[in-house]
Parts: structure tokens; C-alpha cells; sequence
């Protein structure tokens, strides 16, 4: 299994903060074009991504295990 | 006399040493908005040599429930923030230099304000400026500290040229959707916190406490107590146009035009003209005062117009107060001043 | 008239409805130092309704790197902290009402000013006066907010009574050894971040989010990039003094008596004496000039002399600045006031 | 084992900000008293003590994979 942690917007738009799903072997794009599709969740393409709290990109395959981290890029200041 | 420093200098990590290092450096704060006035109280209180902080905007009362430099005098005279900003941080520390400029940043005019600068701070509230920023920080080799805060939330990296990747290697394009103080509101705590960490790595640099340095991105929500760190090990991207091997600066690059900007939290709009040009001001003063009360200072000329507020800018920026759509800010500013026949250019 | 608080009501915990609310509420801030600075700052721009504010403290130039309602010309003037704070507040905001305190606060005093608040903000910096707290808090059923900060640490937790442990819970007795600006120094950051914390839980309480307020003790090192928190629900100690079933409010009953305080960061010693007087204050002012400017506004003299700067109080209290050690202004003290005849008690 | 965690002015006092000690069994009053002769860290037994993130007094008695979190009061403000 794959846990996916939301954060800031997404948590909103989601009213979850996080969910287990049975993606190994995706890659983060798949996963994101897939949540976007599935949750209507807008941005999500943009959040940057972090797997096992380390910075990733979208090529990377997931696996078994992983804990994704979704974060929305913050503009304001 | 007391030395103000003391328990500054009492601190081991930057001592004496560090103190007298920070008195020497110069720092420049992109905005001065609510993170932007954060850090420069901050970092002026703390005692740093000199400060360029630049901003295009004015005070405005919604402005004042999260930036700290202000105060309601200055709201209700529209002063500029960067002149606001300086008077203020010179009555906190007459030994701190500032140069204070109400500017409308771009890729030029920055680079020549960015020569003989040890570390950028962020004070922005868009990704269009950061991401020029982050190509000059590239180019001249110098720091830069992002923070970004909107709701309850904050985020903030380090970025140092040579050493972790940049902000471009971290979003391939300029977000188009980021979230603000527009989309979510902002809350004080917020700002503190971002700006706290911003001017906590600042100090670790300009007291050459490089190995204190923070590696990684931290993400908070102060209000539901979440905190997170995200590693840069993968961060890096040797493609990348801005830092790579075979760089481009392309933001560095851009063609001026005439834009349309919606400013963050205001329901303001600001118009620039494509060249910069000087307004006949005893003329729009004469045309305006029929409408409404006109005031001006020396930088920026303002008018009530039905629902609005017209800030007319001596650098020929036009911002409308109260206009929530492009559009609508657009056609205010075409009955005014349309014999200047902008081409204007929507950016989205 | 724009709406000055549109961002923050923005933000959907608060809301319209939250920001009606904390305009109608009450806080006292005990302390106008580094962490009541911030918090008094945040707090009124937010737009509370109604802040007490109590300081015994005048504003000094080692303050200004961390306190930041203050400038350089208070510190010339020797400002107390509570009137340059509320001036400086007031500007900030003219609706809330601010009522300031040159007050050394004990449990008799602070329990007169306690009633009608709705909540207690901690900018103190020892834990004498926050043990007090602690029993009031407990008496008349108003939470509190614990911040300290030294070096580059801070903690923080929130005192809910009938909810969660007391600090006489956490602590048997008061800590005889805290980390303070005197033994580790103090930056900024270090301060901005407590006080963020501290009043991001206020605006929780205020708005009525109870539900949301964090339930564990929160310690942080903002240089080294430490955070923990730590959860309290073995923290409760039914035979309590102050919160449990046979409680007796120890520290509301102490015995007054003269005594000698170092305070915190600025090698200053205070000088209480066990009973309120008035001192002849021209008899005074003519013993010192010939020792050095004597200046006087309308809440103390003060005069340099040799080494130190002493500041008397018109509530009878005696700073000596310039002091390490509590013999030595004992001396100073004795030479000058010697016909007072005080029972000098040494607290440690 | 146990892990005993120091924080701020313990861990400059000892230079390190953590240790393993084979301490099960003990109360935390008798690893402080233990630790402050030991290592001569004055005012350990004025910290407050967290095992596991709970918040717990002296008379908790540790048991082996136990974590302990020491940390000293903080007065100034």
C-alpha cells in the first residue's frame, strides 16, 4: 500500500488529510492525474512532492511502502 | 554606553564574532509587504549593516492586521511601504543603512540593485518575481531565502547557488496556482513564523554559520500544528535552465510589456504602462477632483472615483483599489488615460 | 470604508462571526518584554477588543534587539515599557482599548486587575510571577498561555483550568535554575516563533475554537531545527495545590517583604521595598546631580552614577543597572537610601 | 535499552543530545540522580521528563525501548 498525506488546500478540498491506496509501480504523474481525475482535485499536478519526506519528481515509481507527501506551492507573503 | 548586542552576542553560535560580521553585511528584502516587513525589523534589530528593500506598493488599511512596520497614519496617507518601511527601521536603528526604493521590480532594475548584496530575502507574494530572483541569485552567486504564507500556512528553503538545487529545479514552470491570502486569508502567526525561520538562516549566513544552515524545505500549519520537512538529496536538476550546466537565465529574458496584475489580498489591480513614462499630473489632478478628493505625496497621486481608489504612481503605474476583475480595473483605467494607447498585455 | 480585518476573517476558522468575537474579548498580557511585546503587536492588529498590559520595567537600549513595540528614543528616555508600549499599540490600532500598567505585579495587585478577562498572555521572564498566574488562573477560571524563550529555544503550553494540568502540576516547586537571555543569550527568531504560538492559541480561545487548541507542551530549538511536543495526559496530579480536590492557591499567600531581583538580560538589580512609599523625590534629585544627569519624566528618575544608572520608581522600586550581583546594589541602594531603613530580603 | 534525549542547555553541557543506557527498571529520579553524578549535569533533576512524548514524573518506572526526552525549564521571555 501507498499512504498519501495532504496538506494545506487539499486537506480542504479533500476533507481528509490522508489516504491509503494500492498504487506501487505508478508513477507520481500517474498518481496525480489520477487524483485529479478521480477527487476533482485541482492543482494537484502543480503540488511539489515529497516520497519518504524527500523531494521528488514526477518520474519516480512508486513502491510498496512509500508515504507520499502532496504540498501545494504557497504564493502569498 | 550600554552595548545593545549583549545578549545577542551571549548567544554562542554568533558571539562577538558573529556580531561584528553581521554590522558589516548588506542584504537586500524583495517587498516589503507583510514577510518583507517581518524580516527587516528582524534583521534590523538585529544589528545588520545595511538594507536595500524595495516595493511598489502603498499602505492600505487591510494591510494592517499582519504587517508590522505600519500604522494607521500611513494607511490613511497611502504612503508608499518602502518609504513607511524606512522611516520605521530608522527609528529602531539610526546605524543600520537603507536604501528604500518604490519600484515596480523586474529583471533589470533588480540587477542593479543586486550587485554587492551577501543574501536576498524574500518579502514577495508572487511567483513571476520569484522566479526572476532565483535567476539573478544564480547568475551573481548569491543566497536566497524563499518564504511564502497564506491561511495558517508557511513555507520556506534556503537556496544557495553552487550548493542546492533552486527554485526552478523544484518547479519545473512557474505555478500557476499558488495558494495566497486571496484564496485562503492570512492570519499574523503565519507571516511570524515564516519570517522567524527566514531570519533565523539569514543570521546562520551572514555570521558564517553555513553548516547551521537548514537543508531542507519546512512546511507548517500553525493553526493545526502540523510541521514538515521535505530533504533536497533529489532535488537537484542537472537540465536545470537556471543552475544547470548549460544555463539560460530565462527569466532574466523577458520582453517588457504593458501588464494587468491582481495584487495579493487588496481587490487591487495594478496597470503598468509597457515604457515607463511620466503622467501630466496637474492634468489627471484637474480631470480627477471632479470626482473626488485628490491627494498626493511625493510619490504617488490618490483619487476616489465612484467605488474605487485611483493610486497614480509617479513611475506610471496605476493601481485600482476596489476593482476584483482585470477587466474592470482595465476599462477605469482607459477613461482615464487613454490617449496613452497601452497596449495592454493580461498576464495570467 | 475598507474592511480592515477582510484577510483574516478570510481564514475560515475565524471567520466573520470569529473576528465579532475577538473584538468583544478581554486579554491581559502580564509583561511588556520580548515575548508581550510580540504578542501585545500581533494581538491588537488582530483586533481584539481589550488589552491590560503590566510591566515595572523602563525601556533600555539592550532591549531593542528582541522588543519590538521600542525604539531608540524611548531607551534615551528610559520609556517604561507599558506606557511606550501602549503608545506605540495605540498607533497601531485606536480600537482597542489599552490599559497599561508601571506596576511590579504581585498576587494582590494582579488579582484586581484579573477579573472580567477572558485570558492571560505570559510575557514574563521568571517563574515567581508565572506561579502566581498559575493560581489565579485556577481561582477565578481563566486559561493561560505559557511562552519562554532563551537562546534559541522556546516553549509553550496552554493553561486551560478544569482541562488540563496546572504548571504547580508540571513543576512540584518553582525551578530554581531556568534557561534565561542572562545564561544563554537570546535571538529574535527565537522570541517572533514563541510568540507566534502563543498567540495563535489566544486567537483559537478568543474565537471560540476551543476544539482546535493544541493539547501538549511544545519546545523548540529554531537554530538547530529541533521541535518536539509532548503530551500531557499523565500530566494531572489530583493532589495538586493549586489545581487539585484540597487546593490552597500557595502562591497567592505570600508574605510581602523587601527583596532583590536580578532581571533578565540586562545586569540590572531590583530593589523593592516591603512597603509601598513615596520617595521625596526633590531631596533625591538634589543628592544625586552632583554625581550625574539627573532626568525625570512623569514615572521615574533617573541618574547615572560612577559605573551604574539607577532608576526610582515612584512606586518605591529602585533598578540598578549596571549591577551583577545583588551585594553590590545593595551597597549603591544603602548609600542613597539608607534612611529607608529596609529589611532587605534576597529571594534566590 | 534506553534512549535518553537532552535538549538545549543539557546537550551543550554534554555535547551530545542523546545516549543509550541499559537503565530498565529505574525510576526517573534514579537515572537523574544517576546522571547528575555521573556526568555532573547540574539541574537534571529540575527538568521536565517526557518518556515516550507523554509527559510523565519521577516515580515512572522505565522499561527496555523506552525513550526519554529531558528538558530544562525555560524562565526568560
Amino acid at each position: 500500500m501507498i499512504k498519501v498525506l495532504f496538506f494545506a488546500r487539499l486537506q480542504e478540498e479533500l476533507g481528509k488529510d490522508n489516504m491509503e491506496l494500492d498504487t506501487a509501480g505508478w508513477t507520481i504523474d500517474e498518481l496525480k492525474n489520477w487524483l485529479e481525475t478521480e477527487y476533482k482535485l485541482d492543482g494537484v499536478t502543480q503540488t511539489m512532492t515529497a516520497v519518504n519526506e524527500e523531494f521528488t519528481d514526477g518520474s519516480h515509481i512508486l513502491a510498496s511502502g512509500d508515504t507520499v507527501a502532496l504540498i501545494p506551492p504557497v504564493s502569498g507573503g | 554606553m550600554e552595548n545593545r548586542y549583549a545578549k545577542q552576542e551571549l548567544f554562542s553560535p554568533i558571539g562577538r564574532e558573529g556580531q561584528n560580521l553581521l554590522q558589516t553585511k548588506h542584504i537586500l528584502i524583495m517587498g516589503a509587504g507583510a514577510l518583507g516587513s517581518a524580516n527587516a525589523e528582524m534583521l534590523v534589530r538585529a544589528g545588520i549593516g545595511k538594507v536595500t528593500i524595495i516595493d511598489r506598493d502603498i499602505v492600505e488599511s487591510s494591510n494592517l492586521h499582519r504587517q508590522q512596520l505600519y500604522t494607521e497614519k500611513e494607511a490613511e496617507e497611502h504612503t508608499p511601504k518602502a518609504i513607511a518601511a524606512k522611516e520605521r527601521l530608522q527609528r529602531i536603528n539610526q546605524d543600520t543603512i537603507i536604501d528604500a526604493f518604490v519600484l515596480d521590480a523586474d529583471a533589470a532594475n533588480l540587477e542593479k540593485l543586486i550587485r554587492n548584496v551577501n543574501l536576498i530575502i524574500d518579502g514577495t507574494d508572487n511567483f513571476d518575481i520569484r522566479f526572476i530572483l532565483n535567476d539573478l541569485s544564480q547568475k551573481y552567486q548569491i543566497p536566497w531565502i524563499f518564504g511564502a504564507s497564506a491561511g495558517s500556512f508557511g513555507m520556506t528553503y534556503t537556496f544557495i547557488p553552487g550548493k542546492t538545487p533552486c527554485l526552478h529545479c523544484l518547479f519545473p514552470s512557474i505555478p500557476g496556482i499558488g495558494m495566497s491570502c486571496d484564496t485562503s486569508g492570512i492570519i499574523g502567526p503565519a507571516i511570524q513564523m515564516t519570517a522567524s525561520y527566514q531570519t533565523t538562516e539569514a543570521m546562520k549566513w551572514l555570521t558564517e554559520n553555513e553548516e547551521a544552515l537548514r537543508t531542507s524545505l519546512l512546511f507548517f500549519d500553525i493553526w493545526h500544528g502540523q510541521q514538515q520537512t521535505i530533504g533536497m538529496n533529489k532535488g537537484k536538476n542537472k537540465e536545470c535552465l537556471s543552475c544547470g550546466n548549460h544555463r539560460t537565465y530565462p527569466y532574466l529574458n523577458q520582453q517588457e510589456a504593458a501588464y494587468i496584475d491582481v495584487l495579493c489580498g487588496q481587490d487591487t489591480v495594478q496597470i503598468r504602462p509597457s515604457s515607463k513614462k511620466k503622467y501630466d499630473f496637474s492634468y489627471i489632478a484637474k480631470h480627477l477632483q471632479s470626482h473626488g478628493h485628490v491627494r498626493s505625496n511625493s510619490y504617488v497621486l490618490t483619487c476616489l472615483y465612484r467605488d474605487y481608489r485611483l493610486a497614480v504612481f509617479y513611475d506610471g503605474r496605476v493601481l485600482i483599489h476596489g476593482a476584483k476583475k482585470k477587466d474592470e480595473a482595465k476599462s477605469i483605467y482607459n477613461e482615464f488615460f487613454a490617449e496613452t494607447n497601452l497596449n495592454l498585455v493580461t498576464k495570467e
